[in-house]
């Protein structure tokens, strides 16, 4: 292992960093162990188990039926006997098949044992669009758990981030929701942008929950996000640098806990506030993260603005996929919005 | 055959588990009368009370040990007596008080003893997953302890149900699935919800054995019982069993019953599993005495619980903030490392 | 039928108004039908069908298996044959086994379709607490669906809205979640307060989704809720009206489409906005209300406040119950603090 | 036995599907060639072929009218083909144009046509449900229109698909569940995840009929499939229906397929039953000519789809906002009646 003192200069993929904190944890602990559908030869169909039958074999890397109620239910009842089951969720967008679990279950058996009964399972999915998958899978539905009192919910942007909260999601006693975004993992046929892969270091490390990471310093605007978004909000911060407006980019890295502190801090600064997701826009992150603003500091804030998707099913198309999931320039222009409309 | 020990255990139980509903059932309506108001009174929000049902609970638990694991639905008073959940801390719970198993913030429904594995839930079909999940555990760590899943005639339509079936037959777990025939989902008798007569009949179609105990008769239920725990820990796969019982008192507490047959409800009474149990001790030579000597214990084992339930203090507001996560939510760390990261730079 | 011009006097409980419209469309339309658990001999855990089956048979008010994927799904292939359904799920906690089915499949479908389907389907489902029935039967989920693009979420508050309101839902050719709340019903079992009983004209009517209803005008402070908490607030409104504070409540009545233009008008009278929900205070209601006038009028917000159920299950001991679910005195707290803060 | 005639129109139907989904493979692949970018090209998304499951797809729609229901899942030209579904928007739709089915904003695994009763969805077995719904409303409607859902051998494990069973079951539905076995759900083998060897085991338990073709057999499946629409279409209740068919191509256009046997896809391209039906077609008299000019109209058909789809315009991108509700999202009413409410001061 490289000391963590050194400059590390080795970079990964995503997948390949999350991958590589899944197999340290399962070297390290024999209670740990991986199902879902095609996560044993395939790997993962968006690459999140790729080599790990090899190492650890059938038992501890399973292939399930398709019966996600069943097989993630089965991982609550492991976790309640002190397993700590990864469950996949092929896309995040199956929920509904087996949301009793995850919300009834899963989120709620610590709450209604009074602590008694704990359960440790990662329950990783991947999440959004921009391939051109239509509705039923190329969703984020990040505001649907985040909306689940008793799941922490895990959104990565980067290879390094996503190893750090991948050791801790595994290393903590409470369900952890751990959403990757397909587009940023680095799969060999849905090219990634250059962000995510960035240099990871070989040990392990822990990445607390609800610690915000401010990707880019600014002065002029807020810009909180999370997951693909991040990547496209420094792109627009680029863009605007060159117009003279200087973005801060806040990256969540968890919806819950929230990092409220980091938020109201750049705000306080900034007086500007841009929410950018990739999840449909009522009632989910946006409101979410202007209600906390307001409610924190409301004089503070000179001026919001909410990019998500509208609120309307993923389209198929591509024209009408690139109008509805938020990019570059849409981020661009609300925060020229923000910043001329006072 | 069974052992007059094991019979006498099995009667204890069972009378332990009638009185228990009963009480209950006076418990709850205190407060509630003349007008019946649901949040009212000691016991508020809904009271599923098995009376009727004691059979299938002690003729399976009475083969499982502390580390086997039991998953009850909403119905799951008399399963957890038979399973040992500690009386006096249930009794608590279901009471709303800070003592109780979960702290009085899962009531009757969700009634959680990690020291024997018992776990609730209150929606349909939905504990047989994670029994399962049990019995995988089990598996993996190579322990030879075995999985049940309670759920009533109503639930064998569900698909949390079904898959389960699959996912444990497939995976040749050590997990048994029991269902309680009360011949009712609520107000739905099952000929009108389910195609086949018998539960037990949906194994074979998942590669499994089936078996229906088709009177409500705890020796015949724990013979049964006995054969499919035995195949779940000798390691030779799961188990469906459906045993025939009978609901003595409405779906729920208020229930008024309207849609159910007088003669149904009759003959619910008359058949009585714990009368049925009596007559075999008496045949094997237990007089008044020894009866009753055995029903007072478990009247008194009732009373002191309810007893001291209700001597226990209530929760604060305050506590419903607790226990979300058992870790504080920001996990298992609260600082980020500092490692150089060469190129780095967006970070 | 009473003419509309008349004054009406006949009040009704909040189901038999329900009962009553249903029981119209039922006699006017021989396509809708009703299905659900217990629904026919029962009528309804909740009165929901209290008297169809004697009138309808069991053709039309129809009994189902404890299957709420295929039952609910069944709704949506008949719908979709032209037949306009009204599914009940008996306690909206119970959407997690059925949500793929509502998501993506109801919700989804016209939109996929480009229109060329539709899905006039009515699902109804009782929600709230305030009864101690814990984690698994108390919730509203208010925030869940609205977040679904696809779906009308109807919320009524009184008779008369809850009649006008399923009027509209059941003759709405696309698809409509109907949510009411068990304690506003008028059950026998579970006592009422007075609000939801009101005067209910024989005849029907319908009421446009979209329109929130000022159910108090006042000067000082703009309370916007919904369900429940409708009457809560104007309990609340009353004893500050006795200390001098003027308090406007507005009922959404539908989550979508959102009355935003209301909820404006009145923060631009009154300055300061309490948001008050049964639901998870986040990612919900609360946030999306706020951030709605946030966005629509900044300058106008000088003051907010959130009252909703903190982000924990709902507790079964009645003092934990309490606790969480707001009062009117948790609500009259917020205005003070609204009022006074500045 | 079936006529000539229908031979030589299930044969059509199953080169034109066979003919299609090689057609679009090639489409698919442009733009993504040599490096493999899923949003590339004029077909972006995924793309599932069903290259070798004709047989299923025209034994069992041949039986149908337009009035009758067909839902498929996320692998559904072969079937969309068979049941008549309009060629040119359907093809439009893949190629997200704005005539396509759905303006292009379904996509391949969402195809609607309301003129033949044709629907789809992505997710496992959740079709089964809306199919038991179309055979309700048949029903209530006193109609002699019937219901099919087809589903993967993989999604009989999905708790949609179960409780679809006993729905349709309890309520006597003229409804047909297909299953089309082809081994493999993307890259788990049925031996890994499902119980029973044949699916149409599972019947039994949910009383019904259940039956298997286990050879990829057009004139067996259709004689088959016969039947079991007939059962329904006398009102004689649901049938579960097995089909043996083979994938022929990747579970989705991309899929190395590095978990598969080479000898599983060779056995998979050998055992052709286009090749099954046109030597039977032989030994019914019919020649070479014969048989290239059904091909070739078949290609033309596709080739005409095809050039048609690629002519239709774009959807602009503020399409996108419509179609979400196709009522004004205020629903019926806009205006509020105004009654005088006497004692309804709170409104
Ligand atoms: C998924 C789900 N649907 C519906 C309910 C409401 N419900 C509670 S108990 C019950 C009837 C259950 O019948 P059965 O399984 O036979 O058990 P019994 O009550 O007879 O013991 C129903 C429908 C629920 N709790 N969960
Ligand atoms: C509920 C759900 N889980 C998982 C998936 C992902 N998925 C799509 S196709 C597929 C395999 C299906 O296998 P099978 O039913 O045999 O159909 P085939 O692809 O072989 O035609 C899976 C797992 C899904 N679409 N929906
Ligand atoms: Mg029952
Ligand atoms: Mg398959």
């Amino acid at each position: 292992m490289s000391d963590a003192d050194d400059a590390v200069d080795r970079e990964l993929t995503m997948s390949r960093a999350m991958v590589e904190s899944i197999a340290h944890e399962m070297r390290a602990n024999e209670e740990v162990f991986y199902m879902g559908e095609d996560v044993a030869d395939y790997g993962g169909i968006f690459d999140s188990t790729q080599g790990l039958l090899d190492e650890f074999g059938r038992d501890r890397i399973m292939d399930v039926p398709i019966s996600e109620t069943a097989y993630l239910g089965a991982a609550v009842g492991a976790a309640q006997e002190g397993m700590r089951p990864i469950a996949e969720l092929m896309f995040v967008d199956f929920f509904g098949v087996a949301m009793d679990q995850i919300y009834n279950q899963l989120a709620k058996n610590t709450y209604m044992s009074g602590g008694n009964v704990n359960v440790p399972l990662v329950l990783t999915a991947a999440v959004g669009g921009t391939y051109n998958d239509a509705a039923q899978h190329s969703q984020t539905l990040y505001g649907t758990f985040a909306h689940v009192p008793g799941l922490k919910v895990v959104v990565p942007s980067t290879a390094y981030d996503a190893k750090g909260l991948m050791h801790n999601a595994i290393r903590d006693d409470d369900p952890v929701m751990y959403l990757f975004h397909k587009r940023l993992m680095g799969i060999g046929w849905m090219p990634a942008p250059d962000g995510p892969k960035t240099p990871v270091p070989e040990t392990d490390y822990t990445i607390p929950f609800g610690s915000a990471d401010v990707k880019r310093e600014g002065a002029d605007v807020t810009v909180v996000t999370l997951g693909l978004h991040v990547h496209r909000a420094l792109d627009a911060a680029e863009s605007l640098a060159a117009g003279g407006i200087d973005a801060e980019v806040i990256d969540l890295r968890t919806l819950v806990p929230l990092d409220t502190e980091t938020i109201l801090e750049s705000v306080r600064k900034t007086g500007r506030l841009v929410v950018v997701d990739e999840d449909y826009r009522s009632f989910g992150v946006t409101g979410e993260i202007i209600a906390s603003v307001a409610d924190g500091d409301l004089d503070a804030l000179d001026a919001v603005e909410r990019v998500a998707v509208p609120d309307v099913p993923i389209p198929y198309a591509r024209p009408m996929e690139n109008e509805v999931i938020p990019d570059a320039t849409d981020i661009e222009a609300s925060v020229r919005e923000v910043v001329s409309g006072e | 055959m069974v052992s007059l020990g094991r019979m006498r255990e099995l009667y204890a139980d069972m009378v332990t588990a009638r009185h228990y509903e009963e009480r209950l059932q006076e418990e709850y309506l205190e407060g509630k009368q003349p007008a019946f108001d649901i949040s009212a009174g000691p016991i508020p929000g809904e009271l599923h009370l098995a009376a009727g049902q004691e059979a299938a609970a002690v003729g399976v638990c009475h083969h499982l040990r502390a580390d086997d694991t039991v998953t009850a639905p909403h119905r799951p008073h008399h399963v957890a007596i038979a399973k040992g959940v500690d009386l006096k801390r249930m009794t608590a719970e279901i009471f709303g008080r800070k003592t109780g198993l979960g702290k009085g913030k899962g009531g009757h429904m969700h009634l959680f003893d990690p020291d024997v594995n018992f776990a609730c839930s209150g929606i349909i079909a939905e504990g047989c997953p994670p029994a399962a999940g049990a019995a995988l555990a089990a598996k993996k760590r190579n322990e030879d302890s075995v999985a049940v899943a309670f759920l009533g005639e109503g639930a064998i339509d569900q698909g949390a149900f079904l898959e389960s079936l699959n996912f444990a037959s497939v995976h040749d777990l050590p997990v048994v699935f029991v269902v309680e025939d009360n011949d009712w989902a609520i107000s739905m008798p099952k000929e009108r919800v389910t195609d086949v007569e018998n539960g037990s009949d949906r194994a074979a179609g998942f590669d499994m054995p089936g078996f229906r105990v088709d009177r409500d008769d705890a020796l015949a239920v724990y013979e049964a019982a006995g054969e499919a725990i035995g195949r779940a820990r000798d390691q030779n796969g799961p188990t469906l069993l459906e045993v025939q019982v009978h609901r003595r008192m409405g779906h729920f507490m208020g229930d008024p019953q309207t849609y159910r047959p007088d003669d149904d409800e009759e003959a619910a009474l008359a058949r009585d599993s714990i009368d049925r149990l009596e007559s075999t001790l008496r045949d094997h030579g237990l007089g008044d005495d020894d009866l009753s000597a055995i029903r007072g214990d478990a009247e008194e084992r009732v009373e002191e619980a309810i007893a001291w339930a209700k001597e226990q203090p209530q929760p604060a507001p305050e506590d419903a903030y607790d226990d979300v996560f058992v870790n504080p939510p920001s996990g298992v760390t609260t600082e980020e490392p500092d490692f150089d990261l060469a190129g780095g730079d967006d970070r």
